[in-house]
């Protein structure tokens, strides 16, 4: 059964049969991709089967509890609750999963570069990491947002730009190992370039880590997504997201309004556990070190 | 002399990335549109009070010139004084930041008490029941949202059972904060949990590589136990990747104070970062962004240092 | 000591309340720059200096509280030019009495370095004081350089004055230099509970601690003895970091005057339940969204008085006001204050011109040229007929607009949801982009059409109300052709005038006509006003009314049982 | 019975996720006190899994049966505390990787000491002068001050005499040794056996050897057991194997084994020697007066100081001397992989550093490389036909792929690999197969120079024979020249016409192979020759003899 459905998922088809195996009997990475299958298809099926409007509000139908009509109650300006939530999860799991795969993107590329380069282009780049890391992703966050509207793109931009400093590190050390190993340089003493030695040998061996990485990237970013909201520079209405609709549920804490908050939170910690989740089994998958 | 030579090295390296934060933040914050005079001075300032304030900030003048000048004002240790505050910046961190090393130290040894003896624990235990557990929890406590995790807290705590108050201690001094060691444990906790989560991973990871290396069956070729195994030398050896990756931590632990010191009422540097971004608070704001760079190159700096202390073979690797 | 951690003052000797959310006191001078002088610090300074002439609604309604002043009399001249005031017989906390030479210290002092004042417009005082004369120790003349009206002279400028202890504070004898020295010293926070130019005080309480956190002490003065006698001994102003820190503060108790918020209002009953009482405090306030007239994209639009109009009747103030506000706003429909009664207010803007209907905003826009093309109304028939859309609108404009809107607010994003979803029943496009209230102000300042700044088309920074108006409530810098703070640039002669109008002629007819027009042109979209704060009070405390200009006064604090 | 170990129909299968693995059939053998049992047999046999088993410590995926005892106890039976008052001190074992043996963070005097109190009752101070004599022992200068030092701060021999006093700490009945010395160059090899020789004789403990030098076995064994795909094919007293083995497998494995010639009369001399002597043809490759210096400051590393040497069109020049010498760096430069600090550089005679674009890759077009690693060689993402294609890609842009397919598919003929391993990855191949896949790459281009970095250091002899015989008929054909670097002296002489002994990275002496390893000029390459240990007891009896009397000053 759980054989089976991690097959399903296309990523997993690529790996060759060992991996995937060694990915299968990791009880937990498969849960989780049962868990984030199972949430895409909440967010982006589910509005077919249970339709709401998100786009106009209703003043006469706040706060309502969950009942046969709004499943999850309804929230402070009249949403249905339950439809807000494949509403919002549609974002949060664009974002997340865009803004994660952009930051691996740039992280790779820029790490991959300065780990082969080595010397002073690798001193200048890494110099930059640091920067990067040691400026809070906050400030970054508040004077991007300050000067333009963070609209879906926006955000996956902004998100991304912030978080692809971690995996720009691990690259690079995965570069600094790989350029030294015998093929690049058996393949450099007979005049291979060095875009045939990154292209064919470094990222295709880096992979494991890129993609381990890439999974925690996601968690990470949906995280983030939810954070960067209840500090009031999320998506705006009448777009929401998991991290907006919590950060909003906040305030319903002590009125009893438990329908406002435990579903986003829990679909928050769910579906970030999942790609953790995930992330780990790859990274076991991969692994063929310490088996046994 | 090796270590001397490295160290140098080091600090130049850490005082080129500092020079590019300001750099960075100083652009940033200039880039923004409107100026921070509006902000300031309220939407009942007359157009001449904000030529005056933008006069007196030196705001009116040129963004190098005004680089210059703040570079100049930070070789004699001078951050500026807070627009909205009424204080130097210096005088502002020198209060807030002791407060929030105490949280965040605190939060920081807590998660890693914890999270070092659980990883190991998980390793031996690998692929148990209680690895699933303790392996599901740590995801959970990785995957909520401090501020989530935080409100359950306090309104599991303070408000159903009562058994801490809801703010973190409200003394000024150091000395005043820990005269009431019970208001710090909600506060210390959030803090903790994602980095016990976080930790006990890496913990977790690394004592399972060294678990599959030689010298462990060497020592079991020699007769000894596993316990003993494990204390004496997978525990070291796991630990020192370990702290290598707390360095790196620095900013992630300055996030989530911000979120703490919301919630327990606990004014330290992450509030005040906060309230300066809100209020264009440029001297604050560069001075905190300037203290979280030097606390995130001093942090990873002194992971390296602990790092050859522990680790007698990165002598002379990496420099 | 961690004293707020802790149970509340349950001796009755001394109080606490909770400062606004994020506010630490760090002003101690009653006079000073913009950037110091915000109204938390006035009060404070208020309570340490007692203002020449308290002119607020601390008594429940507007007007001069004479218990609280320095001054006991102030009479006009019959051509209103000028105006003689009488000191009380009053002293500094040092024993020495309080005489004109303290008023006309203050008053050189702010004659000089008038651009620094906070309180300073051009053309107002002190530029339209002319003069003034001391007559004796408890009596002076100020002189005008026009005819004012009388109340609105002492409610908006000579409320302002604050007699100052001139016999310890000049001293250097020349009022650049001691603003300058003043100045300086009130640079120092952590001297304020110690230096001894602070201690010369002549309101109901003196700086007992006062710690660079933001918390403050005071301590009653007990040598006053002007008509406010501190009734309780020690107060407590404590700063809170957020409001639901203030809250959990609340919750368990320690907290005895704080504030709620608006989405906790249904919890009242848990309050009630811990012996508190709710008590919502209503500001002298309107709030508004400024339009952009300049904006190069839309300000054509927004200068036709049809498309306001559509967007007015788009807004239901009164479910706002009933469900996002959950009671605790008042739909505001001109630029005079509608939660309190006044004789400013005209019927005009109370009966509310431009009544809530979607439908009949969507007839206003198809009858003036526009069609709804893709859910969004398109200007289809340009021209400045009737029936067209009017000067500068061109074929093809889409009515979309994007407001900034202040970020850091539950309520205020459900209002701006819920307004976004009404006007697109009209066929209006409203995008929403949030920032901290200060990023909104620095982003949306007056400007010409060609400025890279003037993109901005509405904005709105009044989650706490936009505009807080003095005692006599003109709209001289709001909506004044130039005015300082008219940021869209809103120009209408006949509004100029009567603003003029109601400053100079003594009777409250221009002002009511300023609000009857300003109701009917919509220089801005008007939107409920919120109350102050939600105020959250020991049951027991009482003895005083909350003063709409949003100033506390401690010395009305009683304990009564 | 009193055989120190006993083990009985041993069986062991590793589960795998590709299934399970019988890695061992069917076992029995035993070993007396005092006698030494060396287990000999190909690669992936089974042998370190016997030695494992031996102490009980087969890795979780194992399964086992039939019967081990260790002086008397079952160890398959025992529970993991009885099995850890039997380890280090009943039984001991000496592991082949010295490198990773022992924990880099803890002292060696400590961790020998660790495994003194494990057993014994003793106090930290007994148990640390203890540690200090044990290094003594062991043959470690200084023992008390390097006792304290750091794993990584010995070399490979004196980690792997660490592990060895670590084993020998409480005298020992039996003490298994897998693969003892297969790291370590010859010199110190032959002391590592001595010692272990003398520990033998002094404390009667018997020995279970795992080694694949026929040459060791020799030198060392009192017995011997042949081991086949899990089984043990052969067994007897050291003579009767080494000499008249009757098992077909046995025979063929001794045939295998390269011989060192010590006397005029052995016939010795490939093809390459035909054409060295007289050196006449082009210089293909000329390193003059090269420096290299890894590191900076006082950690830095002199890896070569002012090497020379020239190859020539159709020449083999065999490069020697201990491991840490300079030998693939000295390749490494002659490829332009590492700078020289100073000296010169010609590839076909014309300055590397100079070339550029174009001109560079068509001198580099030229040159077949193998290097030392045949595990790190291969990209293990590719398939072996997109390894050896490689080559053809960067210089043969124009080839077709058809052609290119074909072509692949002759040289991995050549080096005598079946068509159908093309398809395969490099990790479903064995040791010697790769080390072929990275000698077809080499030559798939008919290259003009052949660098080839220890090209068998990881076969089999049999394998390694193959191996050397293709590269020899196709250097007859093309008449390429080649630089062999490795530190099997037996092979180099097989192999190279002239051959460049080096030693701390200068150039110790150089000439005629035949002349320079039968009448070696000095006292370095003298005691190099005579610590190789040869295949037969009896003449590497009176070789030893020779080679304790020429004294072996030389402190690792
Ligand atoms: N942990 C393991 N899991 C699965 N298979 C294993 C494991 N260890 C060894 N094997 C397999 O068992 C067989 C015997 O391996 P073993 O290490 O005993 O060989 P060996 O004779 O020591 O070879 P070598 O001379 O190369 O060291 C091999 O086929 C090997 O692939
Ligand atoms: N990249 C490097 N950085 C630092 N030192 C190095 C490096 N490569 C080689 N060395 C050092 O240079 C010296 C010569 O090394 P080299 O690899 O050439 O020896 P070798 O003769 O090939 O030895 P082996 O027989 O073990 O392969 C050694 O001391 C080695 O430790
Ligand atoms: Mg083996
Ligand atoms: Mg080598």
């Amino acid at each position: 059964m759980s054989v089976q459905s991690a097959r399903r998922w296309g990523l997993v088809a690529q790996f060759p049969a060992p991996l995937k195996a060694r990915f299968a009997r990791n009880k937990l990475a498969v849960a989780g991709l049962l868990v984030v299958v199972l949430f895409f298809l909440f967010c982006f099926v589910g509005p077919l089967l249970y339709s709401t409007d998100q786009i106009h509000t209703d003043l006469t139908q706040v706060n309502l509890h969950p009942s046969g009509a709004h499943w999850l109650g309804t929230d402070a300006v009249g949403h249905d609750e339950l439809g807000r939530l494949m509403y919002g999860g549609k974002v949060s799991l664009l974002v997340g999963l865009a803004a994660g795969v952009l930051a691996t993107v740039i992280g790779t590329l820029w790490g991959s570069i300065a780990g082969y380069a080595g010397g002073w282009v690798d001193a200048v780049m890494m110099r930059v990491v640091d920067a990067g890391i040691a400026i809070p992703a906050l400030f970054i966050l508040l004077v991007v947002s300050a000067i333009t509207t963070p609209g879906v793109p926006g955000l996956i931009v902004i998100l991304g730009l912030v978080s692809w400093l971690v995996p720009s590190r691990l690259v690079r050390a995965e570069t600094l190992t790989l350029k030294r190993r015998d093929y690049v340089l058996t393949l450099r003493a007979i005049g291979g370039t060095h875009g045939r030695a990154i292209a064919r040998h470094i990222l295709p061996n880096s992979v494991s880590t890129i993609v381990v990485a890439a999974t925690f990237q996601v968690a990470d970013a949906i995280l983030l997504v939810a954070y960067v909201s209840y500090l009031g520079l999320g998506v705006q209405p009448p777009s929401t997201d998991w991290g907006g609709m919590l950060s909003a549920g906040l305030t319903a804490a002590y009125s009893g309004r438990w329908w406002l908050i435990v579903p986003p939170g829990l679909a928050i910690i769910l579906v970030v556990c999942a790609f953790n989740a995930i992330g780990d089994g790859l990274r076991d998958a991969f692994d063929v070190r310490g088996r046994g | 002399m090796d270590t001397l030579l490295y160290l140098t090295r080091r600090i130049a390296q850490a005082l080129v990335v500092i020079l590019i934060v300001t750099v960075v933040v100083f652009g940033l914050l200039h880039a923004l549109p409107g100026g921070p005079a509006r902000g300031i001075l309220g939407p009942q300032a007359t157009p001449q009070q904000i030529t005056l304030f933008n006069h007196d900030q030196g705001l009116d003048r040129p963004l190098p010139v005004q680089y210059l000048y703040y570079l100049r004002q930070l070789l004699h240790g001078d951050l500026g004084t807070s627009y909205t505050l009424n204080e130097a910046v210096s005088r502002l961190i020198e209060q807030r930041l002791p407060k929030t090393l105490v949280l965040t130290v605190l939060s920081a040894v807590l998660g890693l008490v914890l999270a070092i003896p659980l990883g190991m624990w998980q390793a031996v235990r690998r692929n148990k029941p209680a690895d699933y557990v303790i392996t599901t929890l740590s995801f959970v406590a990785y995957s909520t949202p401090v501020y989530f995790l935080g409100l359950v807290l306090v309104l599991v705590f303070t408000q159903v059972l009562r058994w801490f108050p809801s703010q973190a201690p409200q003394g000024d001094t150091v000395a005043q904060v820990f005269a009431d060691p019970v208001a710090l444990v909600l506060p210390v906790v959030t803090g903790a949990a994602s980095m016990v989560a976080v930790f006990s991973r890496y913990m977790r990871a690394a004592t399972l590589e060294n678990l599959s290396e030689d010298y462990v069956r060497t020592a079991r070729a020699g007769g000894s136990r596993q316990r003993a195994i494990l204390f004496k030398h997978v525990f070291r050896n796991s630990l020192t990747p370990v702290i290598a990756m707390l360095g790196y931590y620095v900013p992630v632990l300055f996030g989530g104070a911000l979120v703490v010191e919301q919630l327990f009422n606990y004014p330290g540097m992450g509030l005040l970062f906060w309230g300066a971004a809100q209020s264009s608070d440029y001297p604050v704001l560069l001075g905190c962004v300037l203290v979280i760079s030097v606390a995130t190159v001093v942090g990873s700096l002194l992971a390296d240092v602990v790092q050859r202390v522990v680790d007698p073979r990165v002598k002379g690797g990496l420099a | 000591s961690g004293s707020s951690g802790t149970s509340s003052s349950g001796s009755h000797d001394s109080i606490n309340y909770a400062l606004p959310a994020n506010f630490t006191p760090n002003w101690i001078l009653p006079i000073g720059t913009a950037a110091h002088l915000n109204s938390n610090n006035n009060a404070i300074a208020s309570t340490l200096w007692e203002p020449l002439i308290a002119y607020d609604g601390s008594t429940g309604s507007m007007g001069w509280n004479k218990k609280g002043s320095v001054a006991t009399a102030a009479a006009f001249a019959a051509d209103n030019k000028s105006v003689t005031i009488t000191l009380g017989d009053r002293h500094w906390s040092d024993g020495k009495p309080i005489t004109s030479a303290d008023v006309k210290f203050w008053f050189d002092l702010i004659k000089a370095n008038k651009s620094q004042w906070a309180g300073y417009n051009p053309g107002k005082a002190p530029d339209n004081w002319t003069a003034f004369k001391t007559v004796d120790a408890r009596h002076f003349t100020i002189t005008f350089d026009k005819a004012y009206n009388p109340q609105w002279m002492l409610a908006n400028e000579l409320s302002q004055i604050n007699p100052l202890p001139q016999h310890v504070w000049d001293k250097a004898g020349d009022a650049e230099k001691d603003w300058a020295y003043l100045n300086n010293a009130a640079k120092n926070i952590s001297g304020y509970a110690t230096n001894a130019l602070w201690k010369t005080v002549s309101g109901p309480y003196a700086v007992k601690s006062f710690s660079t956190a933001g918390k403050v002490v005071l301590t009653a003065n007990s040598k006053y003895d002007g008509g406010e006698k501190p009734a309780i001994p020690t107060v407590n102003l404590l700063p809170f970091t957020t409001a639901d820190a203030e809250k959990n503060a609340l919750r368990s108790g320690s907290v005895d005057y704080g504030y709620i918020e608006a989405t906790d209002l249904d919890q009242k009953a848990s309050f009630t339940a811990q012996g508190y009482t709710v008590k919502p405090w209503s500001g002298w306030a309107i709030t508004y969204m400024p339009y952009n007239f300049n904006n190069p994209s839309i300000g054509a639009v927004f200068k036709q008085l049809y498309a306001r109009q559509a967007v007015q009747r788009s807004i239901d103030q009164g479910s706002l006001a009933k469900v996002i506000f959950n009671g605790t706003a008042v739909p505001g429909y001109g630029p005079i204050p509608q939660a309190q009664s006044s004789s400013f207010l005209s019927a005009t803007q109370k009966s509310n011109p431009y009544p809530f209907s979607t439908s009949a905003a969507k007839s206003l826009l198809s009858s003036h040229g526009w069609s709804e093309q893709g859910g969004v109304m398109t200007c289809t028939s340009p021209g400045t007929g009737a029936a067209q859309c009017g000067a500068g609108v061109a074929k093809g404009t889409k009515f979309q607009m994007q407001v900034l809107s202040q970020s850091g607010s539950t309520v205020t994003d459900n209002m701006m949801s819920a307004i976004q979803s009404s006007l697109a029943k009209t066929g209006i496009k409203f995008s929403i982009k949030t920032a901290p209230v200060n990023s909104v102000l620095s982003q949306t300042p007056q400007c010409t059409a060609s400025q890279s700044i003037c993109k901005w088309q509405l904005s709105f920074f009044g989650t706490a109300g936009s505009w807080y108006f003095p005692a006599f409530p003109t709209g001289d810098s709001l909506f004044q052709s130039k005015g300082g703070a008219n940021f869209g640039n809103y120009s209408n002669a006949d509004v100029d005038k009567l603003i003029s109008a109601s400053t100079t002629s003594s009777s409250t007819q221009e002002i009511q006509e300023y609000s009857a027009a300003l109701a009917k042109d919509l220089p801005v979209i008007w939107l409920p006003e919120p109350d102050y704060q939600i105020s959250v009070v020991k049951n027991g405390l009482g003895g005083f009314s909350q003063d709409p200009l949003a100033n506390f006064h401690p010395a009305q604090w009683k304990w009564t049982s | 019975m009193n055989s120190i170990l006993e083990i009985a129909n041993l069986g062991v299968v590793f589960s795998t996720e590709s299934g399970d693995v019988p890695a061992v059939r069917g076992v029995s053998l035993r070993v007396e006190p005092g006698e030494t049992l060396a287990l000999v047999g190909e690669s992936g046999s089974g042998k370190s899994t016997v030695a494992l088993a031996a102490l009980g410590l087969l890795p979780g995926n194992a399964r086992a049966s039939g019967g081990v005892s260790v002086g008397g106890t079952d160890v398959m039976g025992a529970s993991e505390a009885e099995l850890a008052r039997l380890r280090g001190r009943t039984a001991s074992m000496v592991f082949q990787e010295p490198a990773t043996a022992l924990d880099p963070l803890t002292r060696i005097g400590k961790q020998i000491a660790e495994v003194v109190r494990n057993h014994r009752d003793v106090s930290r101070q007994e148990a640390a002068a203890e540690a200090a004599e044990l290094l003594r022992r062991v043959g470690i200068p200084e023992p008390e001050r390097r006792a304290s030092a750091f794993p990584f701060q010995l070399s490979g021999g004196q980690r792997q005499r660490v592990v060895i006093a670590m084993a020998i700490a409480n005298s020992p009945g039996l003490l298994v040794a897998d693969e003892p010395t297969t790291a370590l160059d010859v010199t110190v090899q032959a002391e590592i056996l001595d010692l272990l020789r003398a520990l033998a004789a002094d404390s009667g403990t018997g020995v279970l050897l795992v080694t694949h030098n026929m040459g060791v076995v020799a030198d060392f064994a009192d017995r011997v057991a042949v081991m086949l795909e899990g089984e043990i094919v052969e067994t007897g007293a050291v003579e009767d194997v080494l000499l008249r083995p009757t098992h077909e497998y046995t025979r063929r494995l001794l045939a295998a084994v390269p011989r060192l010639a010590v006397t005029v009369t052995g016939s010795g001399g490939g093809s390459g020697s035909v054409v060295g002597e007289e050196a006449e043809g082009a210089p293909v490759v000329e390193l003059r007066d090269v420096s290299v210096q890894f590191g900076r400051g006082p950690r830095a590393v002199r890896a070569l100081e002012e090497v020379s040497l020239t190859v020539r069109a159709g020449e083999t020049v065999g490069l020697v001397g201990e491991s840490g010498s300079g030998k693939s760096t000295a390749a490494r430069v002659a490829l332009g992989l590492v700078a020289p600090e100073s000296g010169g550089v010609s590839l076909f005679g014309a300055d590397l550093r100079k070339a550029r674009g174009r001109a560079r890759r068509a001198l580099l077009a030229g040159v077949g490389v193998v290097l030392q690693d045949p595990v790190a060689s291969l990209d293990a993402r590719m398939s072996v036909a997109e390894c050896v294609a490689e080559p053809l890609r960067v210089h043969r842009r124009g080839m077709g792929a058809g052609e290119r397919r074909e072509r692949v598919a002759e040289v991995l003929e050549l080096v005598r690999l079946p068509r159908e391993l093309a398809r395969r990855g490099p990790r479903e191949l064995s040791g010697g197969q790769r080390q072929r896949v990275s000698l077809a790459r080499a030559l798939v281009l008919e290259p003009r120079l052949l660098v080839a970095d220890e090209p068998t250091s990881a076969l089999d002899v049999s394998v390694q024979q193959t191996v050397l015989e293709v590269i020899t008929e196709l250097q007859a054909e093309l008449g390429f020249a080649c630089l062999f670097v490795s530190h099997d002296l037996a092979v180099v002489q097989q192999f190279a016409g002239r051959v460049v002994v080096m030693r701390g990275g200068r150039v110790e002496e150089q000439g005629p192979t035949m002349s320079t390893l039968l009448h070696p000029g000095t006292a370095y390459t003298r005691r190099l020759i005579a610590a190789v240990p040869v295949p037969d007891p009896v003449l590497q009896r009176e070789r030893r003899e020779r080679r304790l009397a020429l004294g072996t000053g030389a402190g690792a």
